[in-house]
């Protein structure tokens, strides 16, 4: 259990004896104190199946570091909660940054969590490392634009990706089934602009409640559309294990495609063969098949007690190392918000673990390019990276 | 003196206001909370009105607000109506709307009367959520302007305190109104109320609208403060919240609602962060359920009441602040 | 064809939310008031029951629900014994329940979604592909409803349920054991929740962020035609699965996600089930 | 069985009732509680069910009952036919108010005694099938009579069974209370029909603000009716 952790179980004590009195927080920390990461998650809600992994990933990589970043700069984490809800996102982004004088924030997990955050980051001066492919995060017309740094790939990106695998088959018409929310919305209507250009055509689309028990009319609308093919655009596992055992159970039997949202260890392990030949997008393959650099992750993850889940690890791990890379890029001087903007904004090609390289630049915060993407196939309850 | 005596409430309000602001105007972390904190008590304010004296137990006051929210953000930011004009506009629609529901709810019981709140708070925010031209769907509206020169936090918590104290000073004159009277009495005894002449079911759905159009602030508030709304923004949870603050601060009570924002708000930050929040979330609240049912205030008032009987002094309902007796 | 397709599928879907809407209309009969934990009691049977796994899973996953009810149970006695008499507060405290629980869930399982497979081979009707799943869905909410029916209306237990639902004093006049009856409800919603739970394990699956939807959809289904009666709950929660299968085949996903909430409105606006007089009084 | 009542005081929350009540009910004999409105009748009549809270010793046949709460109270002998006939459960039917009402009898007795109060009370017969809330007030106060005496109590206590009935039915009324006799049971009434009570009433006690402040035979009120009505104050 980490520090903060720990430190929160004491505040919870304190709770449970005075139930309402207000303490007050603890002092701030004196001048040569550690550098300060803030790191905003989902840990409660939906999106916490994203924020957990990101969070056991930040843990791991900072236990292994013995709290010093590579450079020998000894660093504090503060460990925060949006869950999963952009109100409670943008609090607490104010709390790290005022309270604990972070100098950095990895988080919030969700696209709409970093959009309410983002004014605060700019307002106070802290630049936010974003774990999400949102496209309006990194919108050039938001004025908190140079704030913030994609850690994620952009949802455009990852949707012609799978969009272009899709067209090496001989499939015309796309039939997309998407989850009721940002991300799924956002997917869908990338999903429909992208396609025609690689001679796809969306002919349907369906959505779903996060509350949905039974996708069985959704996939029958699909399969009465007459699609060739399949897009799930959802996050939720259990929308996706529905909507596979309600495809098999009408007759849907058409390739599907899944968004990253679904390369989920969870998801592969407990949906049943239904979903055998889901080939679904992700950023690389922690879980099952990690190439060298994930597989030193996985191994972090796996001494710490914790299962590898997916990409949200490498997104984490990788957020905490960039923040730390650009802490070790002003070796010797002093660090503030603005200052770790600068370093980052030259960050290029640092260790991490992922299969691409990720390069900020002045002109560029979305780090990320295709080249960290794999497309991975379910078979037995396992993910396989096809090549 | 008699300033005093028929604004209690208000007075101890900005007492409290004041001794606070020094030490928040201390802590820029403290200012941001201030203006959250102030949000959430005007639409716990807008609960104790609408539950505690009009009887309507209300779960879409996260859905006036929002309405109130994106009201303000398409007048400021897409027709660039001048500062506060857009405050009208905040407080008329979710009025009119809850007006109209008010109709129909009043005849309900308190149980059905949440559901159907809940139900039409539901359906706005799905409205929201798929109105994409409007609203910005799913994904939101960002840029909103700040409220002219209003710009700090510092400015912001002390708009969103006095907006507390304006509310909290014309609540406690509708209490002493005709209005407020016809209310207490048709919360004590509907029949009565009819036989009165009191119209009950017109005298709710005007207490309810005030009490959107207290929510409809909220959210102009919070709007432009935060600069960015989504769908998520301003949600059922947040009406839950608004509603079991009032209820554990004591609903009844024109200051009720206030403690019991300050108190959940604290408890939620003080809780660990992570997956067991909840677990720990759930427990308090059913202990506080437990001790206080008629919220702090009351339980305050027990303890007043047992400490001035037990020292053999005379037994009057005590040094009250409340506008009824909670339920 | 494919409109009789999407009535099938609706009423094979609308069998878990008969289920769900049952407790409801017991509790409400019998307590007047709501469960917001029985999402959570179907979450919990669901995780446990996936996690243990076989026979044994399923039988532990019922216990865990109705433990999970009887919290809930304890809760409400401790209320009353502190004097509180307050329909409200008792729904109140049972969202703190079904927070918690789900919260519970989330700490020991994580975020994983629960889905298990039972069967492989699949049944046609007039040519329309059905799961035997669905029927089991559907026969087990008809048992259930059927057992519920004879129970309340025929027999001595029943008329105690019945009076102390209206008469608290008149039962304590009678003897009758009003606290034990209306434990007893909060418990069987537990067990039916749990066997909603086990049943969408086995049909689509569902994780941590379930419970609340899964309540309001039961109560939505359990007030439709009226709450003081299961046989009223099994044709709501059919109802309503047909109305979100012909939204989900014929119009937007706006419509399909406003559909139980709109049959809620429309109910409340309409039917007599939520006047005071009906509904018990205002506290 | 005789019901005796010592020393006995009734309280809502801070608020005394009824203070120092003490009486004795032989088994047959028909005991009236006579009072105005707020006189502390049914508050009594309450307290000795259980349903409100009170101090003092009630003993039947030498058992005390004063810890025991409603329920258990039922179970050993005691029934009460509250104000309004409030026993009732309107949405059930008859025959299903009476089956709750013989529930706490052994099961092999409970048919001859449902035949017993059929005979008792010939109407209910033809009812059976209806609610009971759908029943006139008089039919309802026979009801309510039957459900309470179908567990064979050793004591009866009536709460103003005449409140809200038609003159032409209190005769019926009176009648009926009067077949009771031969149960042997201890009967107590609490009435302020002065006139109804001197009828069916072996002995009285008049209660005024919660205390006893007159007792006797029944035959003082057929022979000082004017009296005590006087003592009712505005009563009959």
């Amino acid at each position: 259990m980490n520090k903060t952790t720990c430190k929160s179980w004491r505040r919870a004590a304190a709770v449970g004896a005075t139930l309402g009195a207000l303490a007050l927080p603890l002092a701030a920390a004196a001048a040569d104190a550690p550098v300060k990461i803030g790191t905003v998650l989902s840990l409660s809600g939906p999106a916490a199946v994203f924020g957990l992994p990101e969070r056991d990933a930040i843990n791991v990589v900072a236990k292994k570091l013995g709290f010093k970043s590579p450079g020998g700069r000894p660093f504090e984490l503060v460990l925060h909660d949006d869950k999963s809800n952009p109100t409670e996102a943008a609090r607490a982004v104010t709390q790290v940054i005022n309270n604990d004088k972070v100098v950095v924030v990895v988080g919030p997990s969700t696209g709409s969590g970093i959009l309410a955050a983002g004014p605060i980051a700019s307002r106070l001066k802290v630049p936010l490392i974003a774990p999400a492919g949102t496209m309006a995060v990194g919108d050039r017309k938001n004025e908190f634009w140079p704030w913030v740094f994609r850690m994620a790939i952009n949802d455009a990106t990852s949707i012609e990706f799978i969009l272009k695998d899709m067209a090496k088959s001989k499939a015309k018409k796309v039939g997309v089934l998407y989850q009721e929310d940002a991300y799924g919305k956002t997917g869908v209507d990338l999903a429909k602009e992208i396609a025609p250009k690689l001679g796809l055509e969306v002919v349907e689309t369906v959505s779903a409640p996060y509350s949905a028990t039974d996708l069985t009319a959704q996939a029958t609308r699909l399969r009465n559309a007459g699609v060739d093919t399949v897009f799930l655009q959802v996050s939720i596992a259990a929308l996706g294990t529905s909507f596979l055992k309600a495809a098999r159970q009408i007759g849907l039997d058409k390739p599907i495609y899944a968004n990253a949202g679904l390369a989920q260890r969870s998801f592969a392990e407990n949906v049943g063969p239904e979903a055998d030949g889901l080939r679904t997008l992700s950023i690389g393959n922690l879980p099952f098949e990690p190439i060298a650099e994930e597989k030193e992750l996985s191994d972090l993850l796996k001494a710490d007690g914790k299962v590898p889940q997916g990409w949200g690890e490498i997104v984490g791990a990788n957020g905490l190392l960039a923040a730390l890379a650009a802490i070790d890029a002003q070796a010797g001087k002093e660090i503030t918000g603005e200052s770790m903007r600068t370093a980052l904004e030259g960050l290029c090609g640092f260790r991490s673990y992922a299969r691409g390289k990720i390069c900020y630049s002045p002109d560029n915060h979305d780090g990320w390019d295709g080249s960290s993407l794999t497309i991975v196939e379910i078979r037995d309850k396992k993910m396989r990276t096809l090549d | 003196m008699t300033f005093w005596a028929n604004h209690r409430n208000t007075l101890i309000a900005i007492a409290a206001v004041l001794i606070a602001a020094p030490f928040v105007a201390s802590r820029p972390v403290w200012l941001d909370s201030a203006v959250i904190l102030g949000v959430y008590a005007l639409l716990a304010l807008s609960v104790g009105i609408s539950y505690g004296q009009a009887g309507i137990l209300t779960m879409s006051q996260g859905a006036f607000a929002s309405v109130g929210a994106y009201a303000a953000a398409l007048c400021s930011a897409r027709w660039g109506w001048p500062p506060f004009t857009d405050l009208v506009l905040a407080m008329l629609l979710p009025a009119v709307l809850a007006y109209g529901v008010g109709r129909v709810v009043t005849r309900l019981s308190p149980l059905a009367t949440a559901l159907a709140t809940l139900a039409l708070g539901s359906v706005i925010s799905i409205y929201i959520r798929h109105a994409d031209d409007l609203t910005g769907g799913y994904v939101g509206f960002a840029g909103i302007p700040a409220i002219g020169f209003i710009d700090t936090p510092l400015e912001y918590a002390v708009l969103a305190w006095l907006l507390v104290i304006a509310v909290v000073y014309g609540y406690e004159n509708l209490m002493r109104s005709a209005h407020g009277r016809a209310l207490n009495v048709l919360q004590q005894d509907q029949a009565r109320a009819r036989a009165d002449g009191i119209d009950v079911a017109r005298s709710m759905s005007a207490a309810f609208a005030l009490s959107a159009a207290i929510a409809g602030i909220a959210g102009w508030l919070y709007a432009h403060y935060v600069s960015v709304l989504s769908p998520e923004s301003l949600d059922t949870n947040i009406s839950v919240t608004a509603l079991l603050m009032a209820v554990v601060g004591g609903a009844g009570y024109v200051l009720g609602p206030i403690i019991g924002t300050v108190l959940f708000d604290t408890l939620t930050r003080l809780l660990p962060a992570a997956e067991l929040q909840g677990l720990f979330y759930g427990l308090a609240l059913v202990v506080i359920l437990l001790v206080a049912r008629t919220g702090l205030m009351g339980l305050g008032e027990q303890l007043i009441g047992a400490a001035r009987s037990g020292l053999g002094r005379r037994a009057a309902p005590a040094a009250g602040l409340p506008a009824r007796a909670a339920s | 064809m494919t409109f009789s397709e999407f009535i099938l599928r609706g009423v094979l879907a609308g069998s878990i939310y008969v289920l769900l809407a049952v407790p409801m209309s017991l509790l409400f009969s019998t307590v007047r008031t709501i469960d917001f934990a029985v999402g959570a009691y179907a979450l919990v049977a669901a995780a446990v029951a996936a996690s243990v796994g076989g026979v044994l899973g399923i039988a532990a996953g019922l216990g865990a629900a109705v433990a999970g009810s009887a919290a809930m149970a304890l809760i409400f006695l401790l209320l009353k014994r502190f004097g509180c008499h307050n329909h409200i507060i008792y729904a109140l405290a049972s969202f703190g329940v079904a927070t918690a629980l789900a919260s519970a869930v989330l700490w020991q399982y994580g975020t994983q979604s629960f889905v298990r497979d039972s069967f492989s081979q699949f049944w046609s009707l007039a040519g329309i592909r059905i799961s035997p799943q669905g029927v089991l869905n559907l026969v087990t909410a008809l048992v259930a409803v059927t057992i519920l029916y004879v129970v309340i209306q025929r027999s001595q237990l029943g008329r105690m349920m019945r009076a102390a639902a209206v008469n608290v004093m008149g039962s304590e006049l009678a003897g009758i054991p009003v606290e034990l009856i209306q434990v007893g409800t909060y418990l069987v919603g537990g067990l039916l929740g749990g066997i909603a739970g086990l049943l969408i394990l086995f049909t689509a699956g569902l994780d941590y962020s379930a419970p609340l939807s899964l309540t309001l959809s039961g109560f939505a289904a359990a007030i439709v035609f009226g709450i003081d009666n299961p046989f009223r709950a099994l044709f709501g929660g059919l109802a309503m699965g047909v109305a979100e299968a012909l939204a989900a085949g014929y119009t937007s996903g706006m419509v399909t996600s406003m559909v139980p909430f709109l049959f809620l409105l429309i109910v409340l606006g309409t039917s007599r089930f939520g006047d005071a007089t009906v509904a018990g009084d205002r506290t | 069985m005789t019901l005796e009542v010592t020393d006995f005081s009734a309280r809502y929350g801070r608020i005394e009732v009824c203070r120092g009540i003490g009486f004795t009910v032989a088994p047959g004999e028909f005991l009236v509680v006579l009072g105005a409105n707020g006189a502390g009748k049914s508050t009594l009549l309450g307290a000795l069910a259980g349903l409100v809270t009170s101090t003092g010793e009630i003993t039947l046949d030498g058992t005390r009952l004063d810890a025991a709460p409603a329920r258990r109270r039922a179970g050993m002998g005691v029934a009460l036919v509250p104000e309004g006939r409030r026993n009732l459960f309107a949405p059930l039917t008859v025959d299903e108010n009476l089956q709750l009402g013989l529930r706490l009898l052994p099961a092999g007795e409970r048919e001859a005694m449902r035949a017993e109060l059929l005979g008792l009370f010939p109407i209910l017969a033809e009812r059976g099938r209806q609610a009971a809330g759908m029943l006139s007030g008089g039919e309802q106060q026979m009801l309510a009579l039957a459900v309470a005496l179908a567990r064979r109590p050793a004591v009866l206590l009536l709460d103003e069974p005449t409140q809200g009935l038609a003159p032409i039915v209190l005769d019926e009324l009176a009648a009926a209370i009067r077949r009771l006799r031969p149960l042997g049971l201890a009967l107590v009434l609490a009435e302020q029909n002065v006139r109804f009570a001197a009828g069916l009433a072996d002995r009285y006690v008049a209660l005024r603000g919660g205390e006893i402040v007159q007792a006797g035979g029944a035959d003082e009120l057929r022979d000082h009716r004017f009296a005590a009505a006087s003592l009712l104050g505005a009563a009959a």
